[in-house]
């Protein structure tokens, strides 16, 4: 049962967790969420999971240009989608939060099309893979500098503040983001304003090659936010219950106005930094695979065994399902075609100005010139 | 019709558009209860309070950032950069995120905003109260930039940045913020075009191009040159992006000899962009080389503060450089 | 007597003092200064306020354009300025640091050269008022852009780390300056590196008319300190003994390899930002009356009073001596002359480019044609 | 001699500096242990430990601000920015404190360093992998720039840079990176001279200047004019800050006819520099107007990687109009 006490400590020196390794209920308080939800938050997990496979496999087969995996942030990703109130909170998330967005109902044809850059991408195609947005359900668009959306996340809290309805912002990042000068920034102004924000860190040690100890002399991060006045949370990011529950109190705080606050998900990559990084270069391989013993997915599996809500068969039932899902959606995807040359010469302003408009005309012009299309 | 300066101007379009429209904010450090360092905020904060009008913490990158995810969200921000020189910790935000949105998100997204920032010299503020950025803001597309020169160009200007629907940088010349009153425009409503910019002075024998601060000494030296006998064009450029390509390109033509006056660095500044297109648009109505007289490639110095900027003489020297050739 | 066990903890509530306000010794531990020491350090308090009393008034005159006054933050200044190896260690100042530059022996024509942009000042008249600088003395010349000396200061450390020799930096700021983006950035890469840096913040407790919780939600600026794995004290800043015996054990902390701390002085501006500002806009007067009530000048004055070290003839005799040194100082930067126009194009480079030259030449040229010098 | 690629020749060169002076340290995020993301740095953390090889926290403000004060202190750093898309996080360390340092203080502190970074497109990277920022560093007095577009230019710019008193950016074309194999010097004090372009190919009838990544583009139209039988002289401007105008007038001068290629967006662009120079130093001497090829003023497209760039087709289309004039 939910109360308005905050349930879980700021500050904890152990991070937080509510079920075990193992698959027990080891919360202080009792769980209050049905079998479905439970289950809707499995076939997530397994979602985000099957959906960075096939994107691996889409790369290999020269199919996309870029992957930048999250197998092993499922649990924070998952944990998070499900806090928010989709299409009324807004996100601002980054690049390895394919899960998040996939969570939260972003069409996977749109997904697919944006990794493929073809008209099925909302973005037509002006970014690399791994940078979804959507205007309908308030993702802002992924950028690749990181932590710069931190501000601008910021200041559509401040927003809603001003607004008074009680939404909140949602902002996720990396461990290596917190470096950032933008980061503090944003999260600094969010303090002193007591903006509705969440600022979540997805925390899997390492900043492509450079690992935590290189990247910041506090240790992790939920220390961080004594700087801001605000609290400070530190999560097993491998228990997507933890996850949940962490975050569904921070933003329940955020919406009742009392500000803002830090959560950090320890969690892991198993794959490299992205489908260009070689981590064999800067971790040992032993410390990969006792990462992978603690996987999300395994655990909420136990759990669900546990209570007789899960097994092999609906196991291989949403397996084979989900395939279906991602074939169709790849298909549909591929299938909208590629985005037109002229279209990049679109979307700079509100409308084309004549500097733009001529230099598409002598592109044009250089173009038949040469015997090309257009 | 009202009697202002150029900094009252601001204050007080500000003020209108804030009445008018209950989506525009106002951010920034001291915009607040102290009205602006410069007061071009003045009287804001008493009348909306601290939501609408909010003193920031010392950080370009928060209030630009900020004020990218306002306008995301559906509010009408307009962010003050103290000193434009101040810029450049927050200037990963603006080319990174405000100038780029539209285009990266598909048009899924935008950030209708506005970022004022005081710049330019002749104040004995040394290199980091004195400079001119706008070259680094007309080369980042995405961004419309204003630079202008006089109350009423402002009073115009401004509201057709705060109604727009892009991200612009508003350059206001600190230098002549309390140098000259003049009438402005009693219509609530009234705004100057995007991208045109504004003949100051009419003549047959040379094309004098500037815009910002420097328009006061380029008005100055037309006015020394009548003097001789000589009659100046004079084009207020005004929008710097985009740019009057079309009045520029028409006059230059009519007269055959052009001199452009910019105080940023010379080089790659905007009017070696000007002259860049004159000479490939128009080569053959050239009648003597497009001469440049601006800022030196040095940073600002303190000592030498109107020594750096492209004053009348220097001007005049180009012009009969110019006249002669 | 000075033990290599730390002395002050960090994190405390209540600001470290070592006299209270009427002058009593208050430390648990002995004071370890001679007297001489003692009666330097109540000079450099004096001269720093003398100098500040000096400068408003030449602005006033309009010898010089811009004035940031120090009054209030001499008790963290010369405390600073006691506890580094002068000429040793490296000094990041921020500009209203007259009296911590003043305090470590910068000539005082120099300091009016440089407020006057005369001949006298080493950097040739390049910069504003209140932006000292002295390669001598290690003194890094002050810049403009609010904490933009920080990840340069972080840079010297590092290179003092790697040098081995036992040199430290200490870089000073205000409140704030720990809002800016390169101020996080240069203390965390400091925390992550354990470089030998003392960041030391005269925390005013107003950024022009910005106070500090518009500046931050945290408070207070030591606790910032935990986003970075360092220890961070507050002190009494108007207790320049305090502020000296905090600042001498953190240096040695760093001399020793025991890596950088963040010092909070909780100071206070009786005087405007700047000669620009008109700080009644923002404050009221009542806060400024109360905290002139706590002069560190006054303060130490009761202290030395208390062991009959000082009385009224010495102070006279002190102001008279200082009036007499600021008048010769004052009088030879203007003797200095005028920065020649031509120096505006040299030092941008090792060597004079082409371009540079030919722009010397033009302007010459046009000079010559408007029958102007030159 | 040894045949390198270009990424070999920064890495190579690195080394034999590092050995050579002990104060020269690398510093930037992923440059120690991972050997750079491009291998750049690869070998140097094993030959010479963390110390000199310094993996820093993900903070473009860091890695230029601690290599300034590095530099003043008397260590010779080189830092490396991943992307030149992201030094603009640490933009105001090179704007307000690298470039202004020696002037500021009066020749008291400068800060001899160098700042890696690739640049440039058609690698599918979108507009955060592809830009080229170099407009933004020629603009700001006080940096040397450097963009060279061959292995044996990259190995000698380098020294050069890495030996001077001054803080050079050093931009490295991306996609030329492992593009093409050359021989470059054993001598281990080849250097290149400061402000000095190179002739890549002589020819009369045309002169295209380019620099950078577009030199590959820039060299293959020549050859294709040359099998029409229109011969191109072909200026790689290499430095870019100062950058050589001797040589640029020279040889636009004796040919009449040029066109400037460049793939950072148009409007001030470096090669409007180039171009507004020509014109006001030798107008008399075009036979036609200087026409540029640039990339667009958009933001850099994922989809339309190779179209942004001033390909082939566009640099003979523009030599065409300039032949055809
Ligand atoms: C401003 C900026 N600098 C550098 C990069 C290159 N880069 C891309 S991802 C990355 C590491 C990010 O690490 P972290 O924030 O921990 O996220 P993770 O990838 O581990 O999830 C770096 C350095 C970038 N994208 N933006
Ligand atoms: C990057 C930057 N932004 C804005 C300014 C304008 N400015 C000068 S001083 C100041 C306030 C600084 O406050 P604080 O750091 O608390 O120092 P104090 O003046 O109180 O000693 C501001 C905003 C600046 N100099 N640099
Ligand atoms: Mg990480
Ligand atoms: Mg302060």
């Amino acid at each position: 049962m939910i109360t308005d006490s905050p349930r879980f400590e700021p500050f904890s020196p152990d991070p937080h967790a509510v079920i075990s390794e193992s698959g027990e209920w080891i919360a202080p308080f009792d769980l209050d969420l049905d079998d479905d939800t439970l289950r809707g938050m499995y076939r997530n997990l397994v979602l985000a999971r099957l959906i960075d496979e096939r994107l691996v496999r889409l790369q290999r087969l020269g199919k996309t240009s870029f992957v930048a995996p999250g197998a092993g942030h499922e649990g924070a990703q998952v944990g998070i989608a499900h806090a928010i109130e989709i299409g009324r909170d807004w996100l601002y998330p980054y690049y390895r939060d394919t899960g998040l967005v996939a969570a939260i109902g972003w069409p996977l044809e749109k997904l697919f099309g944006q990794m493929l850059a073809t008209r099925a991408d909302p973005a037509r195609g002006r970014q690399m893979p791994a940078h979804p947005g959507s205007r309908a359900l308030n993702v802002f668009t992924v950028a690749s500098p990181i932590a710069s959306h931190v501000p601008p996340a910021v200041g559509t809290a401040l927003s809603q503040k001003i607004a008074g309805k009680g939404d909140v912002t949602v902002c996720t990042f990396g461990d290596g983001a917190t470096s950032e000068g933008d980061w503090h920034a944003g999260v600094n102004f969010a303090g002193a304003q007591g903006a509705p924000i969440v600022f979540a860190c997805e925390n899997n040690r390492y900043a492509i090659s450079v690992d935590l100890n290189h990247q910041t002399g506090s240790g992790g991060i939920a220390a961080k936010a004594h700087a801001y006045g605000m609290p400070g949370y530190l999560v097993d990011g491998m228990d997507v219950l933890a996850c949940y529950y962490v975050m569904r109190e921070v933003v329940a705080n955020a919406r009742e106005g009392l500000g803002p606050a830090l959560v950090e998900m320890a969690v892991y990559r198993y794959g490299p930094h992205s489908s260009a990084d070689d981590d064999s270069r800067y971790r040992p391989a032993e410390e990969v695979a006792a990462w992978r013993l603690r996987d999300p997915i395994a655990r909420l599996r136990r759990f669900l065994e546990r209570r007789s809500l899960w097994g092999d068969e609906a196991e291989e039932g949403l397996r084979s399902e989900i395939a279906g899902e991602l074939d169709e959606a790849v298909a549909a995807a591929e299938a909208a075609g590629p985005q037109d040359v002229d279209t990049l010469f679109e979307d700079v302003f509100a409308e084309l100005p004549a500097h733009l408009e001529r230099q598409r005309e002598r592109y044009r012009l250089a173009r038949r010139a040469a015997g090309e299309d257009g | 019709m009202a009697v202002q300066t150029f900094v009252q101007t601001v204050a007080r379009t500000l003020m209108q558009e804030m009445r008018r429209d209950d989506r525009v904010v106002v951010l920034g450090q001291d915009v607040g209860k102290r009205g602006g360092v410069f007061l071009a905020t003045e009287g804001l904060f008493d009348a909306f309070g601290p939501d609408r009008v909010i003193d920031t913490p010392l950080s370009e990158a928060a209030i630009i950032g900020a004020a990218i995810g306002m306008a995301v969200h559906g509010l009408r921000p307009v962010a003050e950069v103290q000193f434009s020189d101040y810029v450049f910790p927050g200037f990963d935000q603006l080319v990174s995120q405000a100038a780029k949105l539209r285009y990266r998100s598909g048009g899924s997204f935008h950030a209708p905003m506005v970022v004022r920032m005081p710049a330019g010299g002749g104040v004995k503020g040394g290199h980091h109260h004195s400079q001119n950025p706008e070259t680094h803001f007309v080369h980042t597309p995405g961004l419309q930039v204003v630079y202008p020169s006089t109350p009423r160009d402002a009073q115009g200007t401004l509201r057709t940045a705060m109604r727009g629907e892009d991200p612009v940088v508003f350059l206001e010349p600190k230098r002549l913020y309390r140098a000259v009153k003049e009438e402005v425009s009693d219509d609530p409503d009234a705004t100057l075009p995007v991208g045109k910019g504004v003949l100051r002075r009419e003549g047959d024998d040379v094309v004098l191009i500037s815009y910002g601060a420097s328009m006061a000494e380029t008005v100055q030296a037309a006015a020394a040159l009548a003097q001789q006998g000589i009659e100046a064009d004079v084009i207020d450029l005004r929008w710097l992006l985009p740019w009057d390509e079309e009045l520029v390109l028409e006059r230059v033509a009519r007269v055959g000899r052009v001199v452009l006056v910019s105080e940023a660095p010379r080089t790659a500044n905007l009017v070696s962009e000007v002259a860049a297109t004159i000479a490939e648009e128009i080569l053959d109505m050239l009648e003597a080389p497009p001469v440049r007289v601006t800022g030196f490639d040095t940073p600002y110095p303190y000592a030498q503060d109107r020594a750096y900027l492209p004053g009348v003489n220097r001007i005049l020297y180009a012009v009969q450089q110019v006249l002669e050739y």
